[in-house]
């Protein structure tokens, strides 16, 4: 393959940004969606080539691409270059598969849109910064994809930017990023303050030729940890993806669950070097992940909006993504990373589907016994939650056995307690994806109580969501309205579906018979050279990790149990649970007070700050005071001088005297 | 001789000065001004400038003075109010002048050895008489001033006409 | 021609222009326009610029030349100040030609005659090298200008002005003659040549500095220096605007030609005295004139402040050494002159012989109904605040310049932020021209709209004046330049 | 023809020839509305087509520069001796440094008369004559290098600025800020007059590559103190000018009445142009000395701009602090005296004028509509005017630096060097300055969604405004692809400019006096890091403790 | 012979210029003001003189008689000037002569 047409794979999608952007609205829908899906497919299929390249036998290692320089001054120049290792496979891979199918989902979902084409220009640009992102063979390249995708984020989340939660979720996500990407800048200007480049190859040979001590490393690599919490939304910064869900359900699918929000993961996979030197910084990944999904899985399961529990289960998922990437199992990390991106994909298209059959209903308590009235979705859905469940022989069983092994192995002091942690968040999150389960699908219908259901109610809505202008008042007609969504939208499931379910099996490890694929396949990335020791303990412990996947296995079946038994068996006992710990509910259901907290002692105080003490007391005492001050004395002085002036000849003879007296004193006196 | 001269007219002069300031009535004043300047003229005679002396009486007291004394009657000027219409004066003005007279003073004091002393009458060689002296340095080497001066009284004459011409 | 006669032609032929005036004047008819009478004056003072430029030629052939008895001396020095009150000259005639209204008309003759007159006075002081000569001269154009100052009789204000203006500039007159005694006392002599020599062995030391102090009261006063500047803006305030014109530049521009003869050929060995002596009048001068313009709300009394300031600056150039110190303080006088007769020659325009429009607000949008005018007042402003490439610039820089060769570089600090203090007024003064008319102000009310052709001529000449001086002031600066050792010449200095 | 030798003339002459050109033709006279003129357009078509003359013309430039010049050399130079004594000449030069400066000045000029185009109605003709001079003033100080000329065209600009402030000032308020604006410029340049004077005085000309030279060799010959405050004195006044916190007294005033035409110009360049020719040209060794400070100053002025524009509601006065945290980068980066942070700097000074030229352009925009800068009377724009809210969010992502587009590239060169150098606390700086891209999302996102998203405001509701015109396409479309193409291809500028920046961050170094050299070669050769690495462990620790107390 | 220390004269001539001088400042009558003035003058012309006398020069005294001449003319303008403002203001009293003022 013509390593110049790499370069297409952002470009494609760059082009059609552009064409839709800037001519998008005089164009028909087909031809908009003709452009958009055009300008993903031809990436995937340029992907689909350069992975049989790469994956030929005695295929190169990696593609490596570079152009005329972007930033250069003397001494220091940085090149648009792309890189194509094992890694970036198989994020090309997930970004242009995943993305297709959504783009293809979202021609069904958006059909009924205002800003149609705007939609799929965002989208074409989302693609664009992704893929840069993952071929960036430059942190700074990377930098740009990742700030690009937070651009695209924002524009995607505030895409109904008539509603003011959605701008403002919009807002918060560029923000919140932001304050990542703070970090991230920061550990890019110590790099190159230190190595003067900004290469990966480069920086990572020179760390190989001559290691500092710890201190520089862990420096930059928490930086660049505070810049992975923001884009995958880990504690402390996870406070805007839920509020994320302010977008349209595609973009939520494949921004908020399958891709960008795995950029942070990616980085951090992409610079295990760095993170090698530093077993602070790896810590700090893993008690964050670890944090994270514990932390969010409990939030997830008081939500009763289908998509925030699928936020919160996606913030909890990405943190089962760090903690793989704390204890150094890179790959049992982007295994997950892959095979969430399917389920959780999925998992956001399937309840897009029951919002647009719900006519944008999206609360819990108003769903109920679908499973007949939309049946693929049902069934997609249902492949989806038992692959998040960690259910063999489903996806996410291999994936997140593969991270619990990796860290109950770890030799990190707190691996055994991480291991717990992620144990329980497992058992949770089978918990809360059962009870959505059963509450969406099963059950009696709570439909008619729905304020969507009445077109009196919805008129407020109705006028944010134009789709949901559906004037439907008559029971009957509100029944006939709960359809399966149409063939464009269900067939991504359908394909999502079977991924989630055959997705894992590219990492089926030898201790269950098979043999780690994906493991190896990232092997030349992350380092053959751990490798053999691995293998050491991988052999000498097959029975352990069986005995894990079991507990693990076990704890899911009692979350699918306890599910089960509130939310069908005893349909009232979750609510009757929530009085009886009334606090604690409360406390989780107002996901701690976080948002609060960090608006009342972050934001507040940083507004009052500026607002009294710089706008107050320096711009307008000091700055503003000094000026006018002097103003006031000058105009003060020649208030004097004025007074000199009283038009009295005695009283000017009395200056001239005096004056004169002066004079004579001083030419006298001075020498 | 000398000595008697100055300190007779001296304090005449400074004592006319003082009635100026203190009378309030203009023409006292202008009587108490011709009495400085008369005693001015013997001081000059005594200082050899037998010319000045005469000019001085002739001029300043005679026709000078006149004027002021005929302007006085014809605006018809009483006694000076008192008027409070200037602070300055005194808390400046006053000051000042009293500065000075003392930096004056402390420069002729302290200059007063190099200063030398005065002799009754002409310093000049007796051959040649004041008058004549005078004249002839006028009608030499200061012809251009005396010349111009026609041109400054000239301009006082217009001036005196243009302002005090009664119209409009 | 002898000799004598060249020396004096200039003020010769102003003199005897200036009674043809007088003598023409009760020939016309009473109700009669004058203007001829100020067309003749006109000529005549072009007469004696060019007198003048014929003396330059002379001077340049011969050298210095003197007459009557060493009395008057004709060099670049002093070639330089005829030139240049001939022209303010020149210009405030202009200016005055269609000033008088019709039932004024009676005075313009006298006007014109005094003003002449007061122009041959301050002739005679820049060319005069005897103190007798200078002080004849200094009262010829004091007396004609307190006449001027008076001259819109039948105003209250007027005969005030007039009066403020005699008496104490009487007083100062008496402290300039202490210092003319003091010299004579300290040398024995009253030519300015021969007191500069008789100071360098003088036994009474003591007597020359008190003489320079003396002298810079009396001179002060005229050129309106701080603490002496007191009667400035009230007489500048009741005295006819192109008489301000006239009285804020040319005999400023005489005295200041006294000062710099007197302080650098009669007192040069006292330099290290009065330099900082004039050093903080210069001080003063600035401080006082740009803080009392400040408030002001009338134009010609913010004119009057800024003038007390622009002494100042000036003042700033006597503390350098000689050669620099006279070409700075000519090329200054000379910017001033322009910009200042120029702004006051658009007062005269603007509000004629009633002076209706006075105060800023008066003035304000005075863009809309008269550009042109307007445009100028603007131009001279900016001149007046110092932007470059205007003769106001040029000539602050030149100052300041001098002064931080002399190693005063506070005193050029001092003096630059005050003249950034000065934009303040200045351009309250501006934006008014340039802002929307209130109400009550110009733009309402009828005035003329066109511009007199003699007043066009003056304004295009000072205009152009004061942009020469900015962008191409090498002919004036040679000129000055070449003026300064003209008066070293003269006497040996020891520095 | 070789037009090299005169093309600054040229460039100079046009506008100033078009300016009288403007002013002698007469407006239409109404009467009825007391003498002002009403919306004759020929004068604005007459500026229009000497601006375009004008931008043609300073094209020349970047069409014929030599990227192979010696450092410090100059070229197009015209040298003609104008005043003999002071010695004083007409001597006008390019470098690196001012090539582009000079393109963006003919390039901002067109589109400042567009902006003006419906704006200006009234008084047309002061209004574009006065609109040329502050160009001729503006290019005059990008090419003077005489430094009386130079001083002539500094303190020149300011009034034509300050008469358009004060006539076509949109409040009340513009007389007064008018002067303010005048005043805070005016008095620190007479105390630079004074500096230059005394320069002169000590070493006879007003060459600037003379003057280089001699300091270059430290044959100036006065104390290190004097030297000292005379660097302070030239520095003063190009602080106030660009303005440097906490000299911005005068921005938010002058900014909130001055016209779209005249904002687009008001602050930046002027003075970091005159920092970066003057201060490091002449006093190099001084400047930094005093480069902590001034660091410090542009790190707390990103900060402190950042949080005044995050509590403002009035669109105008936002702008006014943007600009200030814009500019405050690039004295961070110029002041850090290493090649990144120098040319990051330089570059910037195009991306803060591009960018904030757009966004005073579209604040113009709006307010023609709407008739009001208050955030608060507006609201979900976005819907009516599709179009302007894109170039609204485009101008606003360039501003916050987003990558790709041109102020990313600036930014990330100039915290790189700023990183880079050793000056003291060179990390808290970093980090500050840094904080800047945050609180910068912060404000432009925030204005953006209480102007274009949500339901209408007070004041939209009422008003039925429209989108883009063709005019305003033409007037924002180049700004967008500059935005662009700046973004992506920055090397295209930083060539020229890297021939000025990199010796200037690294030459005139006293020996041993300045480390930022060091770190310089130490980017030249990757073993000095392993030779350093003991003084950069100390600099570690020192960024945790930093990054203790941030937090 | 008692001779006179010339320095004697001076300080005559300086007392009375100082009374001149207070006269200025006290005098309210425009009329006795300039008399005043007249009095400054004539202080000057005794130092005039008495440096004369110390310098055996001529030209000293001549200097006082062009200070005469001056004087009158002085004279003649400033009482024009006084009548003037007398019939503007119908008073001599300077106290009253204040339009002129900020």
């Amino acid at each position: 393959m013509n390593s110049q047409l790499l370069w297409l794979i952002p470009i494609i999608p760059f082009a059609g940004f552009l064409i839709n952007g800037l001519a998008g609205r005089k164009f028909p829908r087909a031809v908009v969606s003709a452009i958009a899906l055009t300008a993903t497919l031809l990436p995937a299929l340029l992907v689909t080539q350069l992975w049989m390249v790469m994956t030929a036998a005695g295929g190169p290692p990696l593609i490596s691409i570079s152009s005329v320089p972007w930033i250069a001054v003397s001494g220091f120049h940085v090149n648009f270059a792309f890189t194509v290792d094992h890694l970036t496979l198989v994020m090309l891979g997930v970004v242009t598969g995943v993305g297709f199918l959504i783009h293809i989902y979202s021609v069904g979902y958006m059909a009924h849109e205002e800003g149609y084409s705007r939609f799929f220009a965002y989208l074409n640009l989302f693609m664009f910064f992704m893929l840069v992102l993952v071929l960036a063979s430059s942190f700074l390249l990377l930098f740009v994809g990742w700030e690009g995708v937070g651009l695209a984020s924002y524009l995607l989340i505030g895409f109904y930017f008539k509603k003011d939660s959605a701008a403002n979720a919009g807002k918060k996500a560029f923000i919140v990023n932001r304050i990542g990407d703070f970090g991230f800048l920061l550990a890019i200007f110590l790099l190159v303050a230190h190595y003067g480049t900004l290469n990966f190859d480069a920086i990572f040979a020179k760390i190989a030729a001559s290691p500092l001590s710890g201190g520089f490393f862990t420096t930059v690599a928490l930086l660049l940890v505070l810049g992975a919490t923001g884009k995958s939304a880990q504690i402390p910064l996870y406070v805007w993806l839920p509020d994320a869900m302010e977008g349209p359900t595609p973009v939520s699918a494949l921004i908020h669950a399958a891709t960008m929000v795995t950029a942070g993961v990616y980085m951090i996979a992409r610079c295990h070097v760095l993170f090698d030197h530093s077993p602070l910084a790896m810590t700090v990944v893993a008690v964050v992940g670890a944090l994270t999904a514990l932390f969010a899985a409990t939030m997830g399961i008081v939500q009763h909006d289908i998509k925030r529990v699928l936020a919160y289960s996606t913030v909890s998922q990405l943190g089962y993504m760090f903690l793989a990437c704390g204890v150094g199992a890179y790959s049992a990390g982007i295994f997950h990373l892959m095979t969430h991106a399917f389920f959780k994909g999925l998992l956001f298209l399937a309840a897009g589907s029951v919002i647009h059959a719900l006519s944008g209903e999206q609360d819990l308590r108003f769903m109920g016994g679908l499973w007949k009235k939309i049946p693929i979705t049902f069934w997609t859905m249902t492949a989806a939650t038992f692959a998040i469940s960690g259910v063999w022989p489903f996806a996410g069983f291999f994936s997140k056995d593969e991270i619990l092994f990796q860290t109950f192995q770890s030799p990190n002091p707190l691996a055994k307690l991480l291991w717990l942690v992620g144990l329980v968040t497992a058992g949770m999150t089978s918990f809360y994806m059962f009870r959505l389960w059963f509450k969406t699908f099963f059950g009696e219908s709570r439909f008619e109580q729905s304020s969507f259901a009445h077109a009196s109610h919805g008129g407020d809505h109705a006028a944010v969501h134009a789709r949901k202008n559906t004037h439907l008042t008559m029971e009957a007609e509100l029944e006939t309205a709960i359809h399966e969504s149409p063939l464009v939208m269900t067939v991504p499931l359908m394909l999502l579906g079977v991924l989630s379910l055959v997705g894992g099996w590219v990492g089926i490890p030898a201790a269950l018979g098979g043999n780690d694929a994906i493991g190896h396949f990232l092997d030349p990335v992350f380092g053959s050279a751990a490798a053999p020791a691995a293998q050491a303990v991988e052999t000498a412990s097959h029975g352990l990790e069986l005995s894990l996947a079991a507990i693990s296995l076990a704890t899911a079946g009692l979350g699918i149990f306890v599910a089960w038994l509130f939310y069908y068996r005893k349909p009232g006992t979750g609510a009757e649970v929530a009085r009886r710990f009334q606090p604690i509910y409360s406390l989780v259901y107002h996901k701690y007070w976080i948002d609060e907290i960090y608006g009342s002692f972050l934001v507040a105080p940083l507004l009052a700050f500026s607002r009294l003490i710089v706008g107050g007391l320096v711009e307008g005492g000091l700055v503003q005071g000094t000026g006018a001050g002097l103003a006031a004395s000058a105009r003060g002085s020649g208030w004097l001088v004025r007074h000199m002036q009283s038009g009295k000849i005695r009283s000017y003879a009395g200056w001239l005297a005096a004056g004169a007296a002066v004079v004579i004193v001083l030419a006298l006196f001075i020498r | 001789m000398e000595l008697v001269l100055f300190i007779l007219f001296g304090l005449l002069a400074v004592a006319g000065a003082l009635n100026l300031l203190f009378q309030r009535h203009p023409i006292n004043s202008a009587l108490s001004l011709v009495v400085v300047m008369m005693s001015l003229a013997v001081l000059y005679w005594s200082l050899g400038a037998e010319f000045l002396a005469a000019a001085q009486v002739i001029v300043y007291a005679g026709a000078i003075m006149v004027l002021f004394i005929f302007v006085v009657m014809l605006l018809n000027a009483g006694e000076e109010e008192e008027t409070h219409g200037s602070k300055i004066a005194y808390i400046a003005g006053i000051p000042g002048a009293a500065a000075i007279f003392c930096l004056l003073s402390f420069v002729f004091l302290s200059e007063r050895s190099r200063l030398g002393s005065t002799g009754l009458g002409g310093y000049l060689s007796g051959a040649v008489s004041n008058i004549a002296e005078i004249s002839h340095t006028l009608f030499t080497t200061l012809l251009l001033p005396f010349e111009v001066t026609s041109i400054l009284i000239l301009i006082a004459i217009l001036g005196a006409v243009v302002l005090a011409r009664k119209e409009l | 021609m002898s000799t004598n006669l060249l020396t004096l032609l200039p003020e010769l032929i102003l003199t005897l222009t200036a009674v043809l005036v007088m003598l023409l004047e009760p020939l016309l008819a009473a109700g009669a326009s004058r203007k001829p009478l100020g067309w003749l004056a006109i000529l005549g003072s072009v007469g004696s610029g060019v007198a003048a430029l014929y003396q330059l030629r002379a001077v340049h052939a011969l050298g210095p030349l003197t007459g009557f008895y060493g009395t008057i001396q004709v060099d670049a020095f002093s070639i330089f100040f005829h030139l240049l009150i001939a022209s303010i000259v020149v210009t405030t005639l202009l200016a005055s030609l269609d000033y008088f209204p019709p039932d004024q008309v009676s005075h313009a003759g006298e006007y014109f005659a005094l003003v002449l007159f007061g122009a041959t006075g301050m002739m005679f002081m820049t060319s005069s090298v005897e103190l007798l000569m200078v002080f004849i001269g200094l009262e010829i154009s004091s007396i004609s200008t307190y006449i001027l100052a008076g001259f819109r009789k039948g105003r209250a204000t007027a005969s005030e002005s007039a009066l403020k203006y005699f008496l104490l500039g009487s007083f100062a007159t008496a402290f300039f003659l202490y210092g003319i005694a003091l010299c004579f006392g300290a040398t024995g002599s009253t030519a300015i040549a021969a007191i500069g020599a008789g100071m360098a062995v003088t036994k009474t030391p003591l007597f020359g500095w008190l003489a320079v102090g003396m002298v810079l009261i009396g001179l002060g006063f005229k050129v309106s220096a701080a603490p002496f500047h007191v009667w400035t803006p009230d007489v500048y305030q009741g005295a006819p605007a192109p008489v301000v014109g006239l009285m804020s530049t040319a005999p400023k521009a005489a005295a200041f030609a006294v000062l710099l003869r007197f302080l650098f050929e009669a007192a040069p060995t006292d330099r290290h005295h009065w330099a900082p002596l004039i050093a903080i009048l210069a001080v003063a001068s600035m401080t006082i004139g740009n803080l009392g313009a400040l408030l002001q709300s009338d134009a010609k009394r913010l004119l009057a402040y800024s003038s007390i300031a622009h002494a100042g600056y000036l003042l700033v150039a006597f503390t350098a050494p000689e050669p620099l110190a006279v070409s700075a303080a000519c090329f200054y006088t000379a910017a001033y002159a322009a910009m200042n007769v120029g702004a006051f020659v658009v007062l005269t325009q603007l509000s004629g012989f009633s002076e209706r429009l006075r105060t800023i607000d008066d003035l304000t949008g005075l863009a809309l109904r008269r550009p042109g005018l307007s445009a100028f007042m603007a131009f001279f402003l900016l001149s007046l605040i110092g932007i470059p490439f205007t003769g106001g610039f040029f000539g602050k820089f030149y100052v300041f310049s001098a002064a931080v060769r002399s190693g005063y570089t506070w005193l050029a600090i001092v003096g630059l932020a005050n003249s950034g203090l000065a934009c303040f007024y200045y351009l309250r003064l501006l934006t008014a021209l340039y802002a929307r008319p209130t109400a009550d102000t110009v733009g309402d009310s009828p005035t003329p709209r066109g511009i007199s052709v003699p007043a066009g001529l003056a304004l295009i000449a000072t205009a152009a004046a004061t942009l020469l001086l900015g962008i191409l002031p090498n002919r004036i600066l040679s000129l000055t330049q070449r003026a300064a050792p003209a008066t070293v010449a003269q006497c040996p200095m020891q520095r | 023809m070789n037009f090299d030798p005169i093309i600054l003339t040229l460039i100079l002459v046009t506008p100033l020839a078009g300016a009288i050109l403007l002013a002698l033709i007469p407006e239409r006279e109404d009467s009825s509305n007391g003498g002002e003129s009403i919306d004759s357009k020929r004068h604005a078509i007459g500026a229009l087509v000497i601006t375009l003359l004008t931008l043609l013309l300073t094209l020349h430039l970047p069409a014929h520069f030599n990227y192979h010049a010696a450092p410090h050399t100059y070229q197009f130079e015209q040298n003609l001796p104008w005043i003999s004594s002071p010695a004083i000449r007409y001597h006008l030069g390019v470098d690196g440094l001012s090539m582009w400066l000079i393109v963006l000045a003919g390039f901002l000029a067109p589109m400042g008369v567009l902006a003006s185009w419906n704006a200006v109605q009234r008084r047309t003709r002061l209004f574009y004559t006065l609109f040329l001079l502050q160009q001729v003033a503006m290019l005059g100080i990008f090419v003077a290098l005489d430094l009386f000329l130079y001083y002539g065209f500094w303190e020149l600009s300011l009034v034509p600025m300050t008469l358009l402030i004060a006539t076509f000032g949109r409040t009340e308020n513009r007389r007064r800020a008018a002067i303010k604006f005048f005043l805070y410029a005016f008095i620190p340049s007479a105390i630079l007059l004074v500096a230059i004077l005394w320069l002169y005085n000590l070493t006879g000309t007003f060459d600037l590559p003379a003057l280089q030279a001699l300091a270059g060799a430290h044959q100036i010959a006065a104390s290190p103190t004097a030297l000292l405050l005379c660097s302070i004195a030239f520095l003063a006044a190009f602080a106030v000018k660009v303005p440097i916190f906490p000299l911005h007294g005068w921005l938010q005033d002058a900014v909130t009445e001055a016209p779209t035409a005249a904002v687009m110009v008001l602050a930046g360049k002027l003075g970091l142009y005159s920092i970066l020719r003057f201060s490091f040209g002449i006093f190099a060794d001084q400047s930094r000395h005093v480069a902590p400070l001034l660091i410090a100053l542009g790190a707390i002025g990103i900060v402190y701009g950042s949080l005044i524009a995050l509590i403002r509601t009035d669109l105008k006065k936002l702008a006014a602090f943007s600009t200030l945290a814009h500019v405050s980068f690039v004295v961070l980066g110029i002041f850090t005296f290493t090649v990144l942070g120098m040319d990051g700097g330089i570059f910037q000074i195009l991306n803060e004028s591009l960018i904030g030229a757009a966004f005073f352009l579209l604040l113009g925009l709006l307010y023609e509509r709407y008739g009001t800068y208050e955030m608060r009377d507006y609201g979900g724009l976005a819907a009516r005017h599709p179009w302007m809210a894109t170039m609204f969010v485009v101008t606003s992502l360039a501003a916050v630096g987003l990558p790709m587009l041109n102020g990313f590239v600036g930014e990330f060169l100039i915290l790189s060097g700023t990183m880079q150098s050793v000056v003291i606390h060179h990390v808290l700086w970093t980090t500050l300055g840094a904080t800047g891209v945050i609180f910068g999302a912060g404000y432009m996102l925030w204005m953006i969604q209480r102007v274009f998203y949500g339901l209408p405001g007070v004041r939209t509701e009422e008003v039925q405004g429209w989108d883009l015109c063709g005019r305003e396409h033409l007037e924002l479309w180049p700004f967008a692809a500059l935005f662009l193409i700046m973004g992506i291809a920055s090397p295209l500028w930083m060539r020229a400019i890297d021939t000025y920046g990199a010796p200037t961050a690294t030459a005139n170094v006293p020996s041993g006096a300045s480390p930022s050299a060091k770190i310089t070669i130490q980017i030249h050769s990757a073993p000095a890091v392993a030779d350093s690495s003991l003084a950069r462990n100390s600099n570690i620790t020192h960024l945790t403790d930093i990054r203790r107390e941030v937090r | 012979m008692i001779t006179v220390p010339i320095a004697y004269y001076l300080i005559l001539a300086a007392i009375l210029f100082c009374i001149g001088i207070a006269a200025f400042l006290i005098k309210r009558n425009v009329i006795t003001i300039f008399m005043s003035i007249e009095l400054m003058l004539n202080a000057v012309n005794l130092t005039f003189v008495a440096f004369a006398h110390l310098w055996r020069q001529i030209s000293g005294q001549i200097f006082v008689f062009f200070v005469m001449v001056v004087a009158a003319a002085e004279a003649a303008v400033g009482l024009a000037i006084i009548i003037a403002l007398f019939r503007a203001r119908q008073t001599l009293n300077v106290d009253e002569v204040d339009l002129l003022r900020n």
